[in-house]
């Protein structure tokens, strides 16, 4: 079985990668493979995780023991019924005739997406990270560990221009966003340091990127020859 | 010959090959491969000729075809796993902050480990994974393991299994249930995060094994977040990083660090800067980096020469690719923002 | 203020910890003899009890928490303690007292939680040692409180309301026919174009919403823009190709194009076909869509939404056949790939403001005026904020130091 | 209308401690990942419906819409009559995920190698002064973050070399573009949300 198994894995690992050859049968093979268990996975997990774990346990709780071998009950949620019945909405539109109650759960979901996010996105994204650019730009106060004594410590060269780039990276970057005015004069070439901040943003994240893929490949490399052939240690 | 024909031959002869070598792994009659630093050396200064030779053709005005870019890549990748040279790694500040942070805690702390991931990104994750684990263990930090993504306590099965099998942590005779502890996964994304804030064992009323939360004595006594000493998240995506920062870091005040593959990692040194996190590990090479720094060599720093290698050929492709660009006069501009 | 307060119980507990340091070290150096090293078993390990033992409402909850804190047994936390742990007692009611958690050595701190209103709440903490233990007088019976404000995020809604009541100005100024400025986004003037080059070439368009759900606000904006381009598109005589790697999205976009051709009217030419379901694999949907690129080489692709890993391939794939590209994601460490690969990107806040450029209507483009007075406050909070700390610590004005302090009370956000 | 009133309320609910609004969130999600689940028959169905029509039309490649399907049910079989321990360790579930599934997303996941890099020698171009900034990041990141970038420098003063270089990237202008992107997303996402609260974008639901 454990022959089997392997060889399976690599099968359908180079019918993967046969792709970058050319579009071929055994590629197509492979690919709808991997629709069909994708599909089927996520069908049986998403059962069995919320349609059972989450709202059958819930609803109609299961007797469990504590250590002494009491039975413990636990208050049905009833709470989770809403979420069934907007569920059984939702399957409304396999009736065509009854297609249009299936708005009112899109609805329910879009609003509360909709609140939830607003407030997560703007306490986190916008309130922290503006309190985080607000820092000293030369030096602070600090207590010095080997004296104990109180007195201002100027940062390094290396921390000021961190902390100017910081500053001018933000506001600019910001200045970029408006929509307000178009981007012309002192205005447009302010956005203009703005975007080489977004450019040089994006050149770490395209690095990042390119390592990232890498390790991945570098992850199968040793599946292959590894785990499958045995030619690496 | 037929262009099909051949394309069939091609791969029975590989089908071949790759049966004769599994037999022979089988029978043992072939073992690893290596090479000598002479090989080593000679096989650089080839890849570096093929370079050459492409930049050559480039500048020729004659593109390289697709498959032969992704030939190459497959080499440069294949061939330094076979390579005997070390090269010397060097620690960046986020990664000495982690261990820093793990330094400082005092023995029997609690450490709270999220796997968000999936065998997908397990190449880049689950050294990290192993190591973290290892250093806990071995430094006697209480492991308490759960998972926002379904695979994601399989995965830390498998770090376990290797973190364990280390002769000096199997000297400490760890217990299950004592020392360390799975909780396995829970739906539910940051809902999860935010709702064991108030209370964890309501999100994980049974472990992995199915024992019942109450019944370990490693956590029986955590009742939230107050009660955790540090958290340290792997995370591939969404819920991630990000969702920890948000609700566990910003609201419970959690201290966490975070381990992330490449791609994310630059999103996260926003929160390593305001404070939010303490530590990261990015990719590959952070997972190396900690591995140097807590001296448990493992798997990232085995893959490390694989990377050097693939960085230097996309550098190189990008600087061929610029300099055919540069030359022919930028001819070709795209449409649209031209960007 | 929970700050002030928290400050407060810090010196607190500093004041106790310095009592606690001086106290400890005489005992320490007391008990550094011989005979403590070789301590016979049976011998009693006696100890100092847990003292200062304070009840306080966890503040702003459901009345469901109190808080429990004590300074630690003087045995606790010298090299070698005799403390083994804490357990804390609970009595309900002035009923008994029962044990209720067990703690390691060092705790001082114990937040109990699921509890009831209009009950009465009491407690001692008991510190043992290897076989003795000693018990701190318990509290006053209390009961947890209820709140029905967060205190602590009022400042955080104040903000959210002073950005929410600018939009709501610049929608109503709109409606009042002001004419509000809104300068050109480059991937949304193209939007038009592309959708008449598919017309031209007689080729689909291919729609793609990102790999999230419909709890995700970039699927949101991306859906909202599907509204504007499929009613552009049911003028014309076009196809639209929509494979989706998410049920709700499927639903959804088949409303939002239903509706949209309902109001061009023409209902008759929608199919529900035109949305497809594939799989929640990402992956396996990628594969998918690529052969759907290939085989079917529509003129103009969309990739709005939240895009991970797929970006890069999707975008190739998409160059290589030649078609119109406008993209837009929120998530930065795809958009170098976007911006390389396609013809047009919005990059983060342009994919929000999108649906609203597009529909040309007064109101919406008032709530990106909205925005941009968040973008306003947010650039003069640094400035004042980094000129007051930079000046407030460089030349050790008490004053700026405030301004400092004030707002970084305000922007956070425990 | 429900749109509004829900969206309304779970704004507040971050404000508002007291009962019912504490739960929201924690309901929210219930509600949310049952109405998936319900949701997830209807894609499937779909899936399964349109491979079925090529299957029964003989369409192009119905042979690999068979195959779909076939694939679909040797999962989903096992998966159902397995009960509660479907995916413990031994089951075949569990033995598709491990060996069929894993595989080829881990697979599909790493060929993005060799897209990458095909990009860089094709994509990548020196345009203008923006494209180049973003290559000269790029340079910096990829070379500084792995060891072979401080060999290249080890003739630098320390603190000089490509990793030291990399670091400073990422710590300061990185993380100052980031920063402008989190903060524009979280107002256009206030606003978007604002707007779809207040029934102004109705686009999602039809209607202009």
């Amino acid at each position: 079985m454990e022959h089997i198994a392997v060889w399976v894995a690599a099968f359908l690992t180079l019918g993967i990668v046969s792709f970058l050859y050319k579009d071929n049968p055994w590629y197509k093979l492979s690919e709808s493979i991997f629709v069909g268990i994708s599909a089927g996975y996520w069908f049986v997990v998403l059962f069995w995780d919320n349609v059972h774990g989450k709202f059958w346990t819930g609803v109609f709780p299961p007797e469990e023991y504590d250590a002494a071998g009491n039975v413990i009950t636990k208050d049905p949620d009833w709470m989770l019924w809403i979420g069934a019945l907007l569920g059984i909405l939702m399957l409304a539109r396999l009736v065509p005739k009854f297609g249009w109650i299936s708005r009112w759960p899109l609805a329910f979901i879009v609003g509360s997406t909709a609140g939830l996010y607003l407030i997560n996105y703007f306490s986190s994204n916008m309130m922290r990270q503006v309190q985080g650019t607000i820092m000293p730009l030369f030096g602070m106060w600090q207590t010095d560990p080997a004296t104990g004594e109180v007195m201002f410590q100027a940062f390094s060269t290396y921390d000021v221009v961190g902390n100017l780039v910081i500053l001018i990276g933000t506001f600019t970057g910001l200045v970029y966003f408006f929509f307000s005015k178009e981007h012309r004069g002192v205005f447009g070439a302010t956005a203009k340091v703005g975007i080489f901040f977004l450019m040089i943003t994006f050149g770490a994240s395209f690095g990042y990127t390119v390592m990232s893929r890498m390790s991945l490949l570098i992850g199968r490399v040793d599946f292959l020859f590894g785990t499958w052939l045995g030619l690496i240690k | 010959m037929s262009e099909r024909a051949k394309e069939i031959l091609v791969v029975g002869l590989i089908l071949i090959l790759s049966i004769i070598v599994y037999l022979g792994k089988v029978g043992g009659w072939i073992g690893a491969l290596a090479f000598s630093p002479a090989v080593s050396i000679v096989v650089i200064i080839l890849i570096f000729l093929a370079l050459v030779w492409m930049l050559v053709r480039t500048l020729r005005g004659q593109l390289l075809d697709r498959r032969i870019v992704f030939l190459f890549v497959a080499l440069a990748v294949v061939l330094p796993f076979f390579m005997s040279i070390t090269q010397e790694i060097k620690i960046s500040p986020e990664v000495q902050q982690l261990y820093d942070a793990l330094e400082s805690l005092p023995p029997g702390s609690k450490v709270l480990v999220s796997f968000d991931y999936d065998p997908p990104s397990a190449p880049e994750l689950q050294p990290m994974a192993e190591s973290f684990l290892r250093y806990c263990l071995l430094n006697d930090l209480k492991v308490i393991i759960m998972g926002l993504w379904p695979q994601g306590p399989q995965q830390a099965d498998l770090a376990l299994q290797a973190a364990l099998a280390d002769p000096r942590v199997q000297q400490k005779n760890l217990e299950y249930g004592v020392d360390y502890v799975n909780l396995g996964f829970q739906a539910g994304n940051e809902f999860v995060i935010q709702r064991m804030g108030a209370n964890i064992e309501s999100m994980f009323p049974r472990d992995y094994t199915g024992s019942a939360y109450r019944d370990l004595p490693l956590v029986r006594n955590v009742k939230n977040f107050s009660n955790i000493d540090y958290a340290f998240n792997l995370s591939a995506g969404y819920p991630g990083t990000q969702e920890w920062v948000q609700v566990a870091v910003d609201r419970y005040g959690l201290w966490m660090g975070a381990g992330n593959t490449a791609v994310q990692a630059p999103m996260m040194y926003a929160y390593v800067n305001a404070g939010q996190l303490e530590g990261l590990l990015g990719g590959m090479n952070g997972a190396a980096e900690f591995e140097l720094l807590t001296g448990l060599p493992g798997k990232g720093t085995k893959y490390m020469l694989s990377q050097s290698f693939a960085h230097m050929v996309v550098i190189a492709f990008v600087i061929i690719g610029n300099a055919a660009f540069l030359t022919s006069g930028r001819k070709k501009q795209p449409l649209g923002q031209g960007k | 203020m929970r700050r002030r307060h928290s400050r407060h119980i810090l010196l607190f507990h500093l004041f106790l910890f310095c009592l606690f340091l001086v106290t400890s070290s005489a005992i320490h150096a007391q008990s550094e003899t011989p005979a403590d090293t070789a301590a016979v078993d049976t011998a009693k390990v006696q100890i100092e009890p847990p003292t200062s033992v304070v009840v306080t409402d966890h503040k702003y909850d459901d009345a469901d928490a109190l808080e429990l804190t004590w300074v630690p047994s003087v045995n606790d936390r010298v090299p070698g303690g005799k403390v083994v742990g804490y357990t804390v007692f609970r009595s309900i009611n002035e009923r008994e007292f029962e044990p209720l958690q067990e703690l390691l050595p060092g705790s001082n701190f114990y937040l109990d939680e699921s509890l009831y209103r209009d009950t009465l709440y009491s407690y001692y903490v008991m510190a043992y040692s290897r076989n003795d233990s000693a018990r701190s007088v318990a509290t006053e019976p209390v009961s947890p409180q209820r709140e029905w404000l967060h205190v602590d995020r009022a400042w955080l809604f104040v903000i959210a309301l002073l950005i929410s009541i600018s939009v709501f100005y610049f929608i109503s100024a709109a409606k009042k026919g002001e004419d509000l400025f809104i300068r050109k986004i480059a991937g949304l003037e193209a939007v038009d174009e592309a959708i008449g080059r598919a017309t031209e070439m007689g080729r689909p368009i291919l729609y793609i919403p990102g790999i999230l759900d419909m709890d995700d606000v970039q699927t949101l904006a991306a859906i909202t823009i599907l509204g504007h381009v499929s009613r552009t598109v049911a003028d014309y005589d076009i196809h639209v190709r929509m494979p989706v790697s998410r049920s709700l999205v499927m639903t959804a976009a088949r409303e939002t194009i239903k509706a949209s051709y309902q109001t061009a009217g023409r209902p008759d030419a929608y199919n529900d076909d035109m949305v497809q379901y594939v799989t929640d694999e990402q992956f396996g949907y990628v594969a998918a869509v690529d052969g759907i690129m290939v085989r079917e080489k529509p003129a103009t692709v969309f990739l709005l939404g939240a895009f991970f890993a797929e970006s890069l391939i999707l975008a190739e794939t998409g160059n290589s056949i030649n078609a119109i590209q406008i993209a837009g994601t929120a998530r930065p460490a795809q958009l170098p790939f976007f911006i390389a690969a396609c013809d047009f990107t919005l990059i983060g806040e342009e994919l929000f403001a999108a649906s609203a450029y597009l529909s040309g209507e007064p109101k919406q483009l008032g709530s990106l005026k909205g925005q941009d007075v968040g973008k306003f406050v947010a650039m003069v909070v640094i400035i004042i904020g980094v000129v007051a700390v930079t000046l407030g610590q460089a030349f050790d004005v008490a004053f700026m130091q405030e301004i400092f302090d004030a707002l970084t009370y305000v922007f956070s956000t425990q | 209308m429900i749109t509004g009133i829900v969206g309304a309320v779970f704004v507040l609910q971050y404000f508002i401690p007291h009962w019912p609004f504490s739960k929201m969130n924690a309901w929210f999600s219930d509600w949310f990942s049952i109405v998936a689940a319900f949701a997830i028959w209807l894609g499937a169905l779909n899936l399964m419906k349109i491979s079925a029509q090529k299957v029964v039309g003989r369409k192009e490649d119905w042979g690999y819409a068979l195959v779909i399907i076939f694939s679909f049910l040797l999962i989903v079989i096992p998966g159902f009559a397995g009960g509660q321990g479907y995916r413990e360790a031994g089951t075949f579930f569990s033995w598709l995920y491990e060996w069929a599934y894993t595989p080829l997303s881990s697979t599909m996941f790493a060929i993005l190698a060799f897209f990458v890099a095909s990009a860089s020698y094709r994509a990548f171009r020196a345009r203008n002064l923006e494209a180049s900034l973003l290559l000269i990041a790029a340079f910096f990141v990829m070379l500084g973050r792995v060891p072979v970038g401080d060999i290249l420098t080890g003739f630098m003063p320390v603190g000089w070399r490509l990793s030291d270089l990399a670091s400073w990237v990422m710590n300061y202008p990185q993380a100052a573009g980031q920063r402008a992107i989190m903060i524009g997303i979280a107002l256009g996402l206030v606003s978007t949300s604002l707007r779809i609260i207040l029934g102004i974008e109705r686009s999602h639901l039809g209607g202009e």
